[in-house]
């Protein structure tokens, strides 16, 4: 039943595809890094020394190079229509790059690292697997794109999160993300499936096109689209499908869950914005579809559902990761409020809010390395009159911290600002959801207060009170960061002008 | 010259981080000069001021200049919003007769503050750099004319606030501190939403664009009418109001939110104690006579009423929690709220008289119980308990302090002849000068009585009559045949000592003189009241 | 009536498919055996291919097939790493079974 | 500026000069500087006699008045009023210039009493001071032109009397007695704020001319209830100051002060205070506020007199005497007979004054024996005090040929005219009270007296340790005071310093200082200087309608035909035509003429209860006809009823004061209860969740002071409760979120 291709039109297709490979060379470049890294350690085995990591912040560092060059090219789809290469993609090219980047500086921090594991090797290796998988996860416009990259990004997410072979906590929490993961993507790809059946095409814009003219039945529309959800949910980790993600964030490694908590949530929405920006058939109103299935109720419910639920569970938590993956919940709440708005002013308030977030968190969770590995322990209680012992860290933290809640002068606060704005903006009618977004910001103070809480007002138990000195590169970080998420709090123009320029999208025909 | 004056502080901050923490003694100076610097500063724009220009709103052609003085207007941030425009922010300052006032009281107090400070042993660089944060901070909610700035600033000081109080009180002082912190939040964070609703509904009629200056948004020409605050949008425009408002009355603190401020004094070191009576509170009132009432007027006009009702029961539900207390501190805490609800009543009155006398009595108000509490510091600090009935019969033996006490407490109750007087006088005459608020004030002036009966009662049992039994020090029989009282681990001098009598005694003149002759302060507020009355009252509103 | 049982419908497909994403989901949520668990996502995936294989034959179309087949090569590396990280997990606890795991909680 | 406004600034510094110099000093001074109180104070009285001369005597002028006054605050141009300053100044006038010779002089001769009677005091000095700043805020009540500033003075009174009653504030009783005192007049003090409140808010100005300018043209923008009530208002500042029924509480006790004071303060000066504000605002009262006035003054007069006549401790018997008569003098201005009351209190202010300090002679000779009881036959160690006393007494009770005979009657005459005018009836109850008052007054004067100076010493028969006499050791104790030895050999006349004060004071209560004719005060020159001003409230005038047309004195006279006018009035219509700046109405004039009617009867009845009074003194006491103790068993419930001074104190501290406290304790737990967020009830409720106890956290709590804490914690509990860590729950989780809003579309899609 299917006819074999003609030479002709074979040649296209090769000459299509010499065509395209232009388009993809920042991922081929990290592909060769990935391989050169596994040479680097077999040949290299053994010898404790940082040539792995340097190597690895070298070639990330190099990649800017090849993305960059990408501004030049025009904005379009290759790879016939499987992928996709626009302003949001490049944002976040760079973004995943960077989290990379921050990702191996933090795990050179982490001592837990010598500890734990007989051989660094294939880590770095994988992270970089990680980083073309999100990079790809940010592009690409097809059904099986999205499926493959999506794949690529959870295996690998899963190894490094059970990369302590022999902690249980960092096997268990292996265990629980494979099978949550892999039940959502299962989920996921049956919805695709029907999505397919109804439409026929697994390509974006095509879909929407399909459905825009022929319809479809609601029924079976809502169901995939839940399925896809399921599979999406799970990796921004937003209520009702985050419930991986505190167990995970507790049990990986701390670099790991910096990573996951920031990257692959932020993949997670690159995609989520992606596929509902572009998949979903739109009437002349955002949202309005043909047959008026109301999207908007269904993210307002997860938004909702994740700020509520994130900031008031937090209050419970006794470990600061697990607290974080807590907070990082409620932010992927705040991150969908600026989704829900639907047009430009959201998605830009929404990169924007990614970079904050970016900042802050890999801050948070660097003074959280820094201080287990002083302490060996990542409990509050055990955070008590840190402040006196280790002032750098402690005031960096504190502002992290303040940054996370949302006040001024951090960079947490113009996020949220933006946020805000972008739903006021819109209309009276999403004001109640910036109330919601409000009240929830002011319940997490207090969880995030207890920190600095326990680190200036309480005395430590163990009575010595000798200033813990990290390193200097450490606190030349620490303190660069911290410099940064105030400096960038008080004058953000670049920043948001950056988010802005970001948020064309390929096919995107609302605004 | 106002950027100088509200980053001095923090300047002085990072030059303290500079200093090893062992030196305790230069940080201590480092900070004193910056304030005296800083009141120098206050003294010159003090000096410069013309109090004929009316500010609060535009001067001619809608420009800030010919309306305020000293303006800085600089473009901060000017961003562009996907098919919104651009969000300009501007470091605007400037001050007016409302603020300049403030400013004043600001630089005195902060000064007073870091004399106080100088009993702190315990981590001094920290606690010098938080307090230096917060004295700029506060300063600088005084002089920003941008909402954006304004809001920035007002955020800054809950972090110095929180730690001030949480790392140097008392006991319980985590659970006062928290709690000042997350009252005080969610007073403010609603204020969020209220300011980008306003940046959307008004526009800067020089440029055209939106804009978060206060001062364009105090006309109501500048709204445009079906925006999210815009004239036409009644029921948002009632919702946005009462959100500001209570922001501000939790600061004030107005009744039904007033428990944080007893806890938070009870809790905190003297000098924070001070700051938070002597400028904090102010901030309240101030944000409402600054943004609240000139942005909503009709709402201002429709509320009066109630506004004057919360105000009359501060007043009497205050001195009546003052007239219960054991505890010194919390008395005088709880009198503050009492004072604070003569400022909300003057407001109320919506006429010149009222607001006069209620901007005047933040100011005395600022001065009168910084000095109530430095004197509550002094017994503190040598008897280590403040429970009332653990002293009587100072007076005998500290005669100095007694004096100085029975001054300050007369200030507070309002004796002719000290500022207090006239402050509360004014608001009287205002509140019951207004048809509104008439019996509101027939009401309040129960306050008077009441605010005599605790302070007296408290005087007597402290300084009057005998030394109790149970008292917090021992009567021994000098050389000289005399008694004298010792109080357990207190080598320093029995009565006020050169340090104590530094911070008292300008306040108390301060207080002396502006009761005998008020116009220094009135005569810089008077004309930007009279603009403010105008704005408020329906003759504009009709021509918008 | 004959053609009807004797030609094979799209809704057939999806009966079936339905059911096997059922029993996965099933065996997912039922089964205290990590391997048995794994074989349930299989199954769903598994699931998920017919249903491809159904539409793209229905529809006409080869993206279906495609799919299919990338799913099955997904389904294979992710059994190869699921069972690395299960023996690993037997290796520490002593057990694989999936409902006893649960130190990290609330 | 007028020169004599200059004088009467610089006789009001001068007093504060006093206070500055010696609050600050007075430790460095020799004598503790108590020769620059006297000093300051005898060059005051110099110049305020030259005022009083040149006023009175020079210039023989009912209607002369002299103002000046500057801009103290100015609010601008304030909308809808317009330019708007407060201003300060002062005024002179007749009123104000016999004021000021009165209060400098009786200031004068305290201080120098007091430099004996005080004598060796360790805070002597700063008496003097405080001294010094009563005299200043007294002048300043008296020379005020605006109710503003008579307000301010009027605290400054208030708080000087009360440094001065808690000068001993090592007592107790005198601690309580201060904070008593303050806070009476503070009550007062509000309702006087209230009622210039509601003038203020009317015509935007304090000024007294220009409120009753504005009166006077009708411009009262509200009803005559409010014009009433702002009248009975400003008249409740005097209640309190005045120590008028029912905050006369404070006066008896604030005899816990030295002595001296309180022949100053509580005698002569302060207390007078209220009468000269109500004279002030007299224009201003309308008929019913006037009726309020008059029957408080007559209930005070006779209450106080009741009480007066069984109190053993001389200074208390002294003290509601003085509450008393300031009774008469309210009662006066309520009934319109506004001369006689201002009279009533310059005689007042100098024979009780008198006795006072005769009183505190005694004490000081007694070793501050304060008990009459225990006294007895001093006339013979004491002559100068003894003939001082007497001669006060009388005037007190009012016997002819003293000043308080001319004034009292005065009063009661025009009670007996108001009663007339005002139709009989209740009003007659008025004079009855008054002259039955009267008869009182004789009585207990002639009971102390006897008490006092006559009989033999009884001071054998105190009993040994009686806390009375505890009490006062510790003031004893500050009391250098010589001798030591405490029997009544010690007994002796006082110093000159504190003699020459008494006999000046006792002339000053002869008839001839105020009137040739010992029988009629209305001949005196003190009565034609101050004139009843005619009222300003005419449209609120019930009784003369809208009468609005001036009647100048003149015509007043006319209308007062049968009676002979005595040939001096001539005189004083000249000097009121002169003056002719008010115009007058019908029920003054009509008040007025029947005082003079009712002026000869006024004089027979009161003598016949005065000497009624006396003899009845006699009776019990020197003839023993009638044995004190069984009559005070006879009517025992009468008699302890006056003894314990009516029950006034017991009643207002069951009712106001242990009110009060309740409703601030009720108050401060509900503050800490309730309004605190309901934090105990939350804790509790939260605390019972057993299932969620671990890890709680009681700063969540009490963090988020309100439901929401109770709400977002157990929300919180509940839903970590989700997290059970089997990775299978969560799937199912995740299942039923699917299906569960696949449900709720579904729902939504059918209906």
């Amino acid at each position: 039943m299917f006819e074999l291709p003609s030479g002709a039109e074979i040649q296209g297709i090769i000459a299509s595809l010499k065509a395209s490979v232009g388009f993809f060379i920042p991922e081929i470049y990290l592909s060769v890094l990935f391989m050169l890294l596994i040479v680097i350690d077999l040949v290299a085995k053994g010898r404790k020394n940082n040539l792995l990591s340097i190597t690895t912040l070298l070639g990330l560092a190099g990649s800017f190079f090849f993305i960059y060059q990408q501004h030049a090219l025009p904005a379009g789809e290759f790879f016939f229509g499987m992928y996709v290469l626009d302003e949001f993609a490049l944002f976040f090219k760079y973004f995943f790059v960077l989290s990379g980047i921050l990702a191996v500086i933090i795990t050179m921090a982490d001592e837990q690292f010598e500890t734990e594991v007989k051989s660094i090797g294939e880590y770095y290796a994988l992270i970089i697997a990680m980083v073309i998988g999100m990079i790809m996860m940010a592009s690409s416009s097809d059904l099986l794109m999205i499926f493959l990259s999506m794949e690529l990004v959870s295996f690998t997410a899963y190894i490094l999160t059970g990369y302590f072979k022999r902690n249980a906590r960092s096997s268990e929490a292996a265990l629980k993300y494979l099978v949550y993961g892999a039940v959502s993507s299962g989920l996921m790809v049956y919805g695709f499936s029907l999505i397919y059946g109804l439409t026929a095409q697994t390509n974006l814009i095509k879909i929407s096109s399909e459905l825009a003219t022929h319809g479809y039945d609601p029924l079976v529309m809502i169901f995939s689209t839940l399925l896809v959800l399921a599979g999406f949910g799970y990796k921004i980790g937003a209520v009702p499908f985050h419930f991986w993600s505190p167990d995970v964030y507790e049990g990986a490694p701390t670099p790991i869950t910096a990573y996951l908590s920031v990257a692959s949530k932020a993949a997670g929405f690159a995609l989520l914005m992606r596929f509902f920006y572009i998949a979903v058939p739109h009437g002349g109103q955002p949202y309005e579809d043909i047959l008026g299935i109301d999207w908007l109720s269904l993210l307002i419910l997860l938004s909702v559902a994740s700020m509520i639920y994130g900031n008031v569970v937090a209050l419970w938590q006794k470990n600061v990761k697990r607290l974080l993956a807590y907070s990082s919940i409620a932010h992927a709440g705040y991150l969908l409020l600026g989704i829900i708005v639907m047009n430009e002013l959201g998605t830009q308030a929404t990169l924007f809010y990614l970079l904050s977030y970016f900042l802050m968190n890999f801050g948070a969770f660097y003074v959280v390395i820094l201080i287990a590995n002083k302490t060996g322990s990542e409990n509050i209680d055990d955070y008590r009159g840190l402040g006196k012992r280790m002032p750098l860290a402690g005031a960096a933290l504190t502002v992290f911290l303040i940054s996370l809640v949302g006040l001024p002068p951090t960079l947490g606060f113009v996020g949220k600002l933006m946020i805000f704005s972008a739903l006021i903006a819109k209309g009276s009618l999403y004001m109640w959801l910036a109330f919601i977004g409000i009240m929830t910001s002011v319940i997490s103070l207090y969880y995030y207060m207890l920190i600095p809480l326990n680190m200036y007002l309480r005395e430590s138990r163990q009575q010595e009170e000798k200033e813990i000195s990290q390193g200097l590169p450490a606190q030349i970080f620490l303190a660069v960061l911290m410099i940064l998420t105030i400096y960038f709090g008080l004058f953000f123009t670049p920043l948001s002008d950056f988010a802005l320029s970001s948020s064309a999208m390929f096919g995107l025909t609302l605004y | 010259m106002l950027s100088l004056i509200v980053f001095l502080p923090i300047i002085a901050g990072l030059v303290i981080l500079a200093v090893p923490s062992s030196q305790k003694q230069i940080i201590r100076i480092v900070s004193l000069l910056a304030a005296l610097a800083q009141g120098v500063l206050a003294v010159l724009i003090w000096r410069g001021y013309d109090p004929a220009l009316p500010g609060i709103t535009a001067g001619p052609g809608g420009s800030p200049l010919g309306s305020f003085q000293f303006v800085e207007k600089i473009p901060w941030i000017s961003l562009h919003l996907g098919g919104f425009g651009s969000l300009n922010i501007e470091y605007f300052l400037g001050v007016d007769g409302i603020s300049i006032t403030m400013v004043i009281l600001t630089a005195l107090i902060s000064a007073i503050g870091v004399l106080s400070s100088w009993t702190i042993q315990k981590q001094v660089k920290g606690y010098f750099i938080l307090y230096n944060l917060l004295a700029s901070a506060m300063m600088g909610c005084f002089v920003a004319l941008d909402f954006f700035l304004f809001y920035v600033f007002w955020e800054v000081m809950l972090l110095p606030m929180y730690f001030l109080i949480g790392i140097w009180g008392g006991p319980n002082r985590e659970y006062a501190a928290i709690k000042f912190f997350l009252y005080t939040l969610f007073g403010s964070v609603f204020m969020l939403l209220v300011m980008i609703g306003l940046y959307f509904s008004v526009t800067d009629p020089v440029t055209g664009n939106h804009t978060f200056s206060l001062v364009a948004m105090a006309t109501q020409s500048n709204y445009i009418k079906d925006a999210i605050l815009g004239p036409a949008n009644v029921f948002w425009r009632y919702v946005a109001f009462i959100v500001l408002f209570i922001g501000f009355a939790i600061k004030v603190p107005m009744f039904p939110f007033h428990t944080w401020l007893p806890d938070a004094h009870v809790e905190a070191p003297t000098p924070i104690s001070v700051i938070l009576a002597g400028v904090l509170l102010k901030l309240g009132t101030y944000g409402m006579i600054r943004i609240n009432f000139p942005l909503f007027p009709e709402v201002f006009r429709a509320g009066m009423y109630v506004i004057g009702i919360f105000g009359a029961i501060n007043i009497i539900y205050g001195a009546f929690c003052a007239l219960a207390q054991k505890d010194l501190k919390k008395m005088v805490a709880y009198s503050s709220i009492s004072h604070m609800g003569y400022v909300l009543l003057g407001l109320a009155a919506g006429n010149s008289e009222g607001m006069v006398g209620a901007l005047y009595q933040m100011f005395n108000h600022g001065t009168i119980t910084a000095m109530l509490f430095l004197l509550v510091g002094v017994i503190y600090d040598r008897a280590h308990t403040r429970q009332i009935e653990k002293f009587g019969g100072l007076a005998t033996y500290m005669p100095v302090y007694a004096a100085l006490v029975t001054v300050a407490w007369f200030a507070s109750l309002g004796l002719p002849g000290l500022s207090g007087f006239i402050s509360e006088a004014l608001v009287f005459v205002g509140a019951f000068s207004s048809v509104t608020t008439r019996y509101i004030a027939m009401v309040s002036v129960l306050g008077i009585v009441f605010g005599a009966a605790y302070l007296l009662w408290s005087l007597q049992r402290m300084f009057l009559g005998q030394r109790k039994p149970d008292a917090a020090y021992d009567l021994v029989v000098g050389e000289d045949g005399h008694e004298h009282i010792h109080f357990h681990d207190w080598n320093g001098k029995l009565d006020l000592d050169g340090r104590e009598l530094a911070m008292l005694v300008p306040l108390m003149l301060i207080t002396i003189f502006l009761g005998i002759y008020p116009m220094p302060v009135l005569g810089m507020l008077t004309t930007s009241i009279n603009k403010l009355v105008q704005v408020l009252s329906p003759v504009v509103m009709s021509q918008m | 009536m004959t053609e009807q049982l004797t030609t094979i419908g799209l809704n057939h497909y999806l009966t079936i498919s339905a059911f096997l994403l059922g029993f996965g989901l099933f065996a997912v949520i039922t089964r205290k055996n990590a391997i048995v668990v794994l074989m349930g996502v299989e199954l769903i995936l598994n699931a998920a291919n017919i249903n491809f294989l159904a539409f793209s034959k229905f529809n006409g179309g080869m993206e279906g097939v495609m799919f299919a087949l990338f799913v099955i090569v997904i389904a294979a590396a992710e059994a190869a790493i699921a069972l690395a990280i299960v023996i690993n997990i037997y290796k520490i606890f002593k057990s694989v079974d999936v409902s006893s795991i649960d130190s990290l909680k609330e | 500026m007028h020169s004599l406004i200059q004088l009467s600034i610089v006789v009001l510094l001068l007093p504060l000069l006093s206070f500055v110099i010696l609050i600050f000093f007075n430790r460095r001074l020799p004598r503790r500087g108590d020769f620059i109180g006297v000093g300051i104070l005898g060059t005051a009285f110099a110049i305020s006699a030259y005022i009083f001369w040149s006023v009175i005597v020079q210039t023989y002028d009912p209607a002369f008045r002299i103002a000046w006054d500057f801009t103290w605050i100015d609010l601008g141009n304030v909308p809808g009023v317009g330019p708007l300053q407060i201003k300060m100044g002062v005024v002179i006038d007749n009123l104000t210039s016999i004021m000021l010779a009165m209060v400098t002089l009786i200031s004068l001769l305290v201080h120098l009493y007091s430099t004996g009677y005080m004598a060796g005091d360790k805070n002597y000095g700063r008496y003097f001071a405080f001294l010094g700043i009563f005299t200043f805020s007294m002048l300043g009540i008296v020379l005020s032109d605006n109710l503003f500033s008579i307000y301010i003075f009027w605290e400054l009174v208030g708080l000087s009397s009360y440094l001065l009653i808690g000068f001993f504030f090592e007592k107790q009783s005198a601690a309580d007695a201060q904070k008593k005192a303050f806070l009476a007049n503070r009550v007062g003090d509000i309702g006087m704020w209230l009622g210039i409140l509601i003038l203020y808010s009317q015509f935007h100005t304090f000024s007294f001319e220009q409120i009753y300018a504005n009166l006077a043209a009708g411009k009262f923008g509200l009803s005559n209830g409010w014009l009433t009530a702002a009248g009975i208002l400003l008249f409740m500042g005097c209640v309190g100051k005045s120590a008028q029924f029912p905050l006369h509480v404070w006066l008896p006790d604030a005899m816990e002060g030295p002595t001296p004071v309180s022949a100053l303060i509580h005698a002569a000066t302060m207390v007078a205070a209220g009468v000269y504000f109500v004279a002030r605002i007299f224009v201003v009262l309308t008929p019913d506020a006037l009726h309020v006035i008059a029957f408080t003054g007559a209930c005070t007069a006779f209450m106080a007199a009741t009480i007066a006549i069984t109190q053993n401790d001389i200074k208390r018997v002294l003290a509601y005497s003085t509450v008393s008569q300031l009774g008469y003098m309210v009662l006066g201005l309520g009934v319109g007979a506004y001369s006689a009351a201002l009279f009533h209190l310059v005689t007042h202010a100098f024979f009780k004054a008198c006795l006072f300090l005769g009183s505190g002679a005694i004490i000081h000779a007694m070793h501050h024996e304060q008990d009459m009881r225990w006294m007895g036959g001093l006339r013979k160690h004491m002559p100068w005090t003894f003939a001082t006393f007497t001669l006060a007494t009388l005037a007190l009770a009012g016997l002819p040929l003293t000043s308080g005979f001319m004034s009292k009657d005065a009063i009661l005459a025009g009670a007996i005219g108001f009663a007339k005018t005002e139709g009989g009836g209740i009003f007659y109850l008025i004079p009855v009270l008054g002259f039955f008052s009267a008869m009182l007054t004789a009585f207990y004067m002639g009971r102390q007296i006897w008490l006092v100076f006559f009989g033999e010493s009884r001071t054998h028969l105190k009993p040994a340790e009686d806390d009375h006499h505890a009490a006062h050791h510790a003031h004893a104790g500050h009391d250098a005071h010589t001798d030591d030895h405490h029997q009544e050999h010690g007994v002796h006349e006082v110093s000159w310093n504190m003699r020459a004060p008494l006999v000046i004071l006792a002339t000053l209560s002869i008839f001839f200082v105020y009137s040739p004719d010992p029988l009629d005060g209305g001949k005196g020159w003190f009565m034609k200087m101050i004139q009843t001003p005619a009222t300003v409230v005419g449209e609120a005038n019930h009784q003369i309608g809208d009468l609005r047309t001036p009647v100048s004195t003149a015509t007043l006279a006319a209308a007062v035909p049968n009676v002979e006018v005595p040939a001096a009035e001539a005189g004083e219509h000249a000097g009121a035509e002169k003056g002719a700046h008010s115009y007058a109405d019908m029920r003054q004039a009509e008040i007025v003429h029947a005082g003079h009617a009712a002026h000869f009867t006024a004089i027979y009845i009161s003598s016949i209860m005065v000497l009624l009074g006396i003899s009845l003194a006699f009776i019990v006491y020197v003839f023993n006809i009638i044995d004190p103790e069984k009559t005070a068993i006879a009517i025992r419930p009468l008699y302890l009823f006056s003894l314990n001074k009516w029950y006034w104190d017991e009643i207002y501290d069951a009712t106001f004061i242990k009110g009060s406290m309740l409703l601030a304790n009720i108050l401060s737990w509900f503050d800490t209860t309730i309004v605190d967020g309901i934090v105990n009830g939350v804790a509790t409720l939260v605390r019972n969740f057993a299932f969620l106890n671990d890890g709680f956290d009681r700063h969540v709590v009490d963090g988020l002071v309100n439901f929401t804490a109770f709400t977002v914690n157990t929300t919180g509990a509940v839903l970590r409760k989700l997290q059970t860590g089997k990775v299978q729950t969560y799937v199912v989780m995740l299942l039923l979120a699917v299906f569960g809003y696949f449900v709720f579309y579904l729902t939504r899609l059918i209906y």
